[in-house]
């Protein structure tokens, strides 16, 4: 890269170009209605699950917490809802296997309004304060990993953190939902970046934004001028468009030009890195001192007849969000939570909406069948152009059809790997390997355990 | 195989009675080859001199006798053991009368894919090269064996001038390969279109072998014309002529144009390759 | 919604290409090619043509029904290796060498290996070195290109029986050449100016009125259709530019050194198969490396080797060995330019920096 | 006639390499090319061999020859190198441990290379004289290990193909090395000089 | 012989080496000299002859001093042993055609460090009376000689159309020149095996269920 000075700190290498396919970001965030029956997993987070405060038959109302972290890596639940408490049982979960959920039955007359709330004061907060804050709030990350925020800010001691990344790139197809969130609420944007910078002991706040959405820039930049600080510690800056741009170390060599070493965190080099979906609705609930209830989902895909962003109440099963979106009725569908390149297909439509969902998806069925013949790797080394961590997929591709998983992680760096999945997107050969590479990580961790 | 097979507890051997049982294998085998040696000698050196002779007669005609010469600075003797240094072997070829039918030596050069060699006849009447045989040769079939096989080609080898310079210590003209059609003078040597490598490699052996031959030669001609009578056979084991032990025979070690080819008889099937030489023109 | 659903792993989008689009894309540019040197040889070249793909596409269905495999053919790889293999051979070859040609190709060059993908080498070039070195003789005899009665009458050559050699056709070449071309010398510009020096101007070669290989004179066309295919990025742009680069960089320098001797650098990149070999064999997915900077590394070898070989070497022509020995490299290559992982640099340096 | 010594190397090196033009050494070449790891080693460890068996041929040559005994030379030229590479194998087991464990496994092997002996014979037979005795085997020893890494980069890529039941094994390798011997035919001619 | 080993008849030890354990074709040893020396049928088999005759002596010398020799200089002595009767061969072939001993050239003396020997010395020779011993050698060098000559005819017959040097196919034959260059040699050998390995498989599996292939 050093070849090229005029590209430094421009973006990231290799990468790919997916359609953006993002015809929802013209029209503004709607609200979705209750569903009667809402389900809450207790674990929407990684971490260990939340540990229930409330029994089958008790009446919660909106926003109350019904379930607690427990310990440092866990998170609360709120009930989105007000109603009453159906059950504590298993249901089925995104990832497959059933977990424990809180069913929750909506009172009809359930409204907006939060019933419970404790505003703090805000300025006078410390920042261990403001993290317990946020634990309390039962925040993740809304980008889909669904890391609990508290823990992403908590820095340990003896690091120093610079900078916060905000990340805005949205760099998925399809999904606009923090594309809307920051044309509509980019003043809770800086109340949350303020938060953040706090809590970590940031001197400057990046925000990315990738350039096909400059109208978020403008909206950013306005609020920056309105109620950011005058100093310049918050900016705004556009990145190329590029999948994946919002990978965490992708989006800080984008704006910092510095690469997060292998196998390490952005904290590592003095960076935190938070999405601005998370930050947005953090300005807005820490201020009311609510907890987390309801999220913007992007509901889109050839198979949906009212594509938009919604305000979806946590705990809403798929199958209320698509009748609700104007699922065509197809034959065969595939139903994905998150975007097209990383997201999960679901295969039960009781499966809720929780925290870490940014969008659900709908393909047909023509969609999924087009074109998906398998063939031997013919080394085209597309995979190598496309891999943004450096890697050679076509190598570990062949190495994990020999099943020879030790040599893919000691020789050829598959921890590195974390799924983004350009890879499979241009082999033309169409060989799953993303899958493949899930599977061997699987196999690897078994064995080092 | 090696020392590790042998399991520690074993008792070790004498070193005594090692060395008495490799002597004994060593006295056993020693005989075995020293038997081998003398009992082939004379059919060795009658199969090598035969292969001289049939090679040197090749490329002088009428000849029925050959004689081996060493021509150094020092003057011309009949071969001994070995060539000393700056001399060049030499084979005179006589007729059944006794007289100087002509002389031949041995050129090489690096041809297509190994050394080429040639066994060249000299003219001293003439100054000039009158036939070549191949020694040896790994050139490609078909294309490289044209040097042996294309009429036209030999034909440049009837009168190729090779006649001394003034001073006698060059050749006047270098003998020099030129392109197909363009020979114009007798020291030139009309290539085989397609063959071109292979072709220079023989003119340049040639060209190296006469410029240090000739000068060294032409002062000591008579004391060959007088057919100096040496000994009726070199002995073969110090100087093996043409084959030099194994020097045409390891060379062409592997996959070699001469086996289905052999150029012992070069000339013979000239007629019916000709013709296609011709064609594959390229 | 009683809708079925289907589950998939991630990512659910795919680019859209597909191992036969690629491989009908370079059908489709290797066509225009394949009609130039028909409009320039004739019968002959189309006889050729026809026959090494119909036996690149038989052997391929041989092989797969040996190895109990599903029918390849539908991937337009054996099409692409036959009509490759035939623009690279004589347009006077005998029908029965294109055909063994064709059959090695396919055998020795792919099936072996295991198919598409897995081929070590060059299937093309495979067979054509093999009858190369099978037949050297019928595979540098040239003919004139636009020949008058070329669209009416065969190369004495091309019918030959098989088995037996070719009959000798100089006489017939005389006979057959455009009265404006004098002095038909049946070598190729290559040919001509190692052994006799003489050298083809330019214009020779983009009139075509050269002896070559059935399909390597029109150069601007093997551009172009080169070009279609990396910009549509079914090829790597970077292997031709590698080669041709350092081929003519290579050159460069030798006629720097010696401008007498040594020709310029746009006479080695017109002459001989190089344009062809760099676009369309040297560029073969399976057999060149996967990383970029492998690419580079592979291209510049090839092109100097190329260089090396039409010096220095015995060959007339290069390229088709050069291109072979990178792919006997290729692994190697690929080897030593494993990409560098993400944040692999920054850990060393910072290493550096603490000792 | 004298070579040069470029010519030398040059030609041994690639156009007249031994394994894929002379057939030399073929045992340890199909045998040890499996990997990459071990190709390398094994090169190195032959290289040496062959020079210091050039050396010894040299030498025992100029003794056979001057004695007359030449009915001795291949007898004592097979002792001699057996010998060497056994004393060889004991120095480096001594001095250089390190050296001893990268490639002391290879060095029994190597005894019954016939490159090593070819190296010495053939350079006999082409009247070398020292410094072209050395260059030889350098060259050869050069030329076995760039054949073996070759050979070895395709067999590691083949290890991920789905080679036919049938290819498997010798028969694949000796298909691969006929591949490696063709594309080296380019170099005919190479180091003929002008 | 190893206990437990079952022993072999006159017959089978004589057949081991040429079908079973054929040398060529099975264990693929002695490579060098196979492929080298093979162009035409007459030198594979004047090659094979030579092999054979080494085998033969040095097993000979071999098992009578099996008692004798030390374990130590076991390797040297079969060394020193086969060297002798290469160098025998090698003045015998000068003997008898000075164009054979062309042909095969170096690779004559070769045969001493052609794995078949030294192997069959320390394997068996060196275990075995003299009569069995002879017969198992006699067996290796008559597969030996067999393999060279299957490789051997199959490239003079495409190589020049000829066998033994009658020409097969009439004056017009085209030659494939590469059967006679060294890639013609790897893959004649390669075929052989192919054409073994293919038979096997044949005669293993009648009904092969078909092998994992991408596409499924």
């Amino acid at each position: 890269m050093s070849l090229f000075p005029f590209f430094k700190n421009n973006t990231f290498a290799r990468g790919v170009h997916p359609d953006a396919n993002k015809s929802t970001a013209g029209s503004p965030i709607r609200r979705m209605p209750f569903a009667s029956r809402m389900i809450l997993p207790l674990v929407q987070h990684i971490g260990k699950p939340a540990v229930p405060l409330v029994r089958a038959g008790e009446e919660v109302v909106r926003g109350q917490p019904i379930a607690k972290a427990d310990g440092f890596l866990s998170v609360p639940i709120h009930a989105p809802a007000d109603g009453v408490i159906e059950a504590i049982e298993l249901k089925p979960s995104a990832r497959g296997p059933w977990v424990e959920s809180i069913v929750l039955r909506v009172y009809e007359g359930s409204t907006q309004e939060i019933g419970w709330r404790h505003p703090p004061d805000i300025e006078s907060m410390s920042p261990r304060e403001i993290l317990q804050a946020i634990q309390d709030s039962g925040m993740v990350g809304l980008g889909g990993a669904a890391f609990p925020s508290h823990a992403k800010l908590a820095v340990p001691e003896g690091t120093k953190i610079h900078t916060l990344v905000v990340n805005g790139c949205e760099c998925e197809p399809y999904l606009t939902c923090d594309h809307r969130l920051m044309l509509e609420y980019p003043e809770d944007l800086m109340a949350g970046i303020r938060l953040a910078m706090k809590s970590v002991g940031a001197k400057r706040a990046i925000i990315g934004v990738e350039d096909n959405k400059m109208d978020a820039v403008a909206a950013i930049q306005a609020a920056i001028e309105k109620v950011g600080p005058a100093d310049g510690s918050i900016t705004v800056q556009a990145v190329p468009t590029k999948y994946p741009q919002g990978a965490e170390k992708m989006l800080v060599k984008s704006l910092l030009g510095v690469e997060v070493p292998s196998g390490g965190l952005p904290m590592h080099i003095g960076v935190v890195v938070n999405n601005v979906g998370t930050l947005a609705l953090l300005g807005s609930l820490l201020p009311e001192g609510q907890g987390m209830t309801e999220r913007v989902v992007t509901v889109t895909g050839p198979g949906i007849k009212k594509p938009g962003d919604y305000w979806v109440p946590l705990g809403t099963p798929m199958r209320t969000v698509l009748k609700w979106a104007g699922a065509q009725d197809a034959n065969e569908q595939e139903i994905i939570l998150g975007g097209p390149m990383m997201g999960q297909a679901v295969a039960s439509l009781d499966v809720p909406v929780t925290k870490g969902v940014s969008g659900i998806l709908v393909f047909d069925k023509l969609r999924i069948e087009a074109d998906r013949k398998l063939w031997p790797c013919i080394k085209c080394g597309e995979c190598v152009k496309a891999c943004p961590m450096g890697l050679n997929p076509s190598m570990l591709g062949m190495l994990a059809g020999r099943r020879e998983y030790e040599a893919m992680g000691a020789q050829y760096h598959l921890g590195d790997c974390f799924e983004c999945g350009c890879c499979t997107y241009v082999c033309p050969s169409h060989i799953p390997l993303v899958q493949q590479f899930r599977v061997a990580k699987g196999i690897l961790r078994g064995k080092a355990t | 195989m090696n020392a590790a097979s042998v399991p520690p507890s074993q008792p070790s051997t004498p070193s005594a009675a090692m060395i008495r049982t490799l002597g004994l294998v060593a006295t056993v085998c020693g005989i075995l080859i020293v038997t081998a040696y003398e009992g082939t000698l004379e059919a060795v050196a009658a199969n090598k001199k035969l292969a001289l002779e049939r090679a040197v007669f090749k490329v002088i005609p009428g000849a029925s006798s050959v004689k081996e010469f060493v021509v150094g600075p020092t003057g011309v003797q009949p071969a001994g053991n070995g060539v000393p240094e700056g001399a060049v072997k030499l084979y005179a070829a006589y007729d059944q009368a006794g007289s100087l039918k002509g002389l031949a030596a041995e050129g090489a050069a690096k041809g297509y894919s190994d050394t080429v060699r040639v066994l060249y006849a000299y003219d001293p009447e003439k100054q000039a090269i009158t036939g070549i045989g191949v020694v040896s040769m790994r050139e490609t079939p078909g294309i490289g064996d044209k040097i042996y096989t294309d009429a036209a080609f030999l034909k440049n080898f009837e009168a190729l001038d090779v006649t001394l310079s003034a001073d006698l210590k060059s050749l006047a003209n270098a003998v020099k390969v030129v392109k197909h059609g363009g020979k114009q003078n007798p020291w030139e040597i009309d290539a085989i279109a397609g063959a071109t490598v292979t072709c220079k490699a023989v003119g340049k052996g040639i060209n190296e072998s006469a410029q240090k031959l000739l000068p060294l030669l032409l002062p000591h001609l008579d004391k060959l014309k007088a057919g100096e009578p040496a000994r009726p056979t070199p002995h073969p084991a110090a100087s093996p002529p043409l084959s030099k032990r194994g020097q045409g025979g390891f060379d062409s070690g592997s996959a070699s144009s001469q086996r289905l080819n052999p150029p012992q008889p070069p000339f013979e099937k000239g007629g019916s390759r000709a013709s296609h030489a011709e064609g594959a023109a390229s | 919604m009683t809708a079925r659903i289907e589950l998939r792993t991630s990512p659910h989008v795919v680019k859209g290409t597909s191992v036969e689009h690629i491989m009908f894309n370079v059908v489709l540019a290797l066509l225009p090619i394949a009609a130039f040197s028909v409009w320039q040889y004739g019968l002959s070249a189309l006889a050729l043509i026809v026959t090494t793909t119909l036996t690149c596409l038989a052997s391929e269905r041989l092989f797969n029904r040996l190895s109990g495999q599903q029918s390849t053919l539908s991937d337009w790889s054996a099409t692409i290796t036959g009509l490759l293999l035939a623009l690279t051979l004589p347009p006077a070859f005998p029908l029965w060498m294109g055909a063994i040609a064709g059959f090695m190709a396919i055998a020795l060059g792919k099936a072996l290996f295991g198919g598409i993908g897995f081929n070590v080498m060059n299937p093309a070039l495979v067979g054509r070195a093999f009858v190369q070195a099978a037949f050297p003789v019928a595979i540098t005899t040239w003919v004139p290109a636009f020949a008058p009665r070329r669209f009416t009458e065969f190369v004495p050559t091309t019918f030959t029986a098989p088995l037996m050699t070719p009959p000798d056709i100089s006489a017939w070449a005389l006979n057959a050449k455009p009265a404006a071309l004098d002095g038909f010398t049946g070598a190729t510009p290559l040919a001509r100016w190692k052994f006799d020096n003489v050298l083809a101007t330019p214009h020779d070669f983009l009139s075509g009125a050269v002896t070559a290989s059935a399909g390597e004179t029109s150069a601007i066309l093997i551009l172009v259709c080169g070009a279609y295919l990396a910009i549509r990025k079914f090829m790597d742009w970077r292997i031709p530019v590698a080669i041709l680069g350092s081929a003519a960089l290579t050159a460069l320098l030798f006629q720097l050194i010696d401008p007498a001797r040594y020709p310029d650098p746009l006479f080695v990149l017109l002459s001989g198969g190089m344009i062809l070999g760099a676009m369309f064999m040297a560029s073969d997915m399976a057999t060149s490396p996967v990383t970029p900077k492998g690419v580079w590394i592979y291209g510049a070898l090839i092109g100097v080797v190329t260089v090396m070989i039409r010096y220095f070497g015995g060959l007339t022509e290069g390229v088709m060995y050069a291109i072979l020995l990178g792919n006997a490299l290729a692994p190697l290559i690929d080897q030593v330019t494993q990409p560098k992982v993400f944040g692999e640099v920054k850990r060393a340096r910072v290493k550096e920096k603490q000792t | 006639m004298s070579e040069p010594l470029s010519s030398i190397f040059i030609s041994t090196l690639l156009a007249n390499n031994l394994v894929l033009a002379m057939f030399l050494g073929l045992c340890p070449f199909l045998g040890v090319s499996a990997r990459l790891n071990t190709a390398l080693p094994m090169g190195a460890a032959s290289t040496f061999v062959m020079l210091v068996a050039s050396l010894c041929a040299f030498g025992l040559n100029w003794l056979v020859t001057t004695f007359n005994l030449e009915f001795l030379r291949l007898i004592s030229y097979i002792v001699i190198i057996a010998s060497a590479v056994q004393l060889v194998e004991m120095v480096l087991k001594k001095y250089s441990p390190v050296l001893f464990r990268a490639l002391g496994i290879y060095l029994p092997l190597i005894t019954t290379n016939c490159a090593v002996l070819g190296v010495a014979l053939f350079q006999t037979a082409r009247d070398y004289d020292f410094l072209q005795s050395v260059t030889f085997a350098v060259a050869g020893g050069a030329g076995f290990t760039l054949a073996l890494l070759l050979m070895a980069g395709l067999r590691e890529r083949l290890n991920l193909a789905i080679v036919p039941n049938v290819v498997q094994g010798t028969a694949l390798s000796l298909m691969l090395a006929g591949l490696l011997s063709l594309a080296f035919m380019g170099f005919a001619g190479l180091g003929a000089g002008e | 012989m190893i206990p437990g080993q079952k022993q072999l008849s006159n017959l089978e030890e004589l057949l081991e080496g040429i079908w079973k354990q054929n040398p060529v074709f099975v264990m693929v040893l002695g490579m060098c000299p196979v492929l080298a020396v093979s162009v035409s049928a007459v030198n594979a088999l004047s090659m094979g002859l030579a092999t054979l005759f080494v085998l033969l002596g040095s097993t000979l010398l071999v098992s009578l001093l099996r008692n004798v020799v030390p374990r130590e200089v076991r390797i040297a002595t079969y060394i020193l042993i086969i060297a002798t009767f290469v160098t025998v061969v090698d003045y015998l072939i000068q003997a008898i055609s000075l164009a054979v001993y062309d042909a095969l050239g170096a690779f004559i003396q070769l045969i001493v460090v052609n794995c078949v020997i030294l192997g069959r010395a320390e394997a068996h020779a060196s275990k075995n009376p003299p009569g069995r011993a002879l017969l198992n050698a006699l067996g290796m060098g008559v597969g030996f000689a067999i393999g060279l000559f299957a490789i051997g005819a199959v490239r003079e017959i495409l190589g020049a159309g000829k066998l033994f040097g009658f020409a097969l196919f009439g004056p017009d034959f085209q030659p494939w020149v590469i059967m006679v260059l060294p890639p013609g040699g790897f893959f004649v050998l390669g075929a052989w095996l192919l054409l073994f390995n293919w038979l096997n498989s044949r005669k293993a599996a009648p009904v092969k269920p078909v092998e994992g292939h991408a596409h499924v």
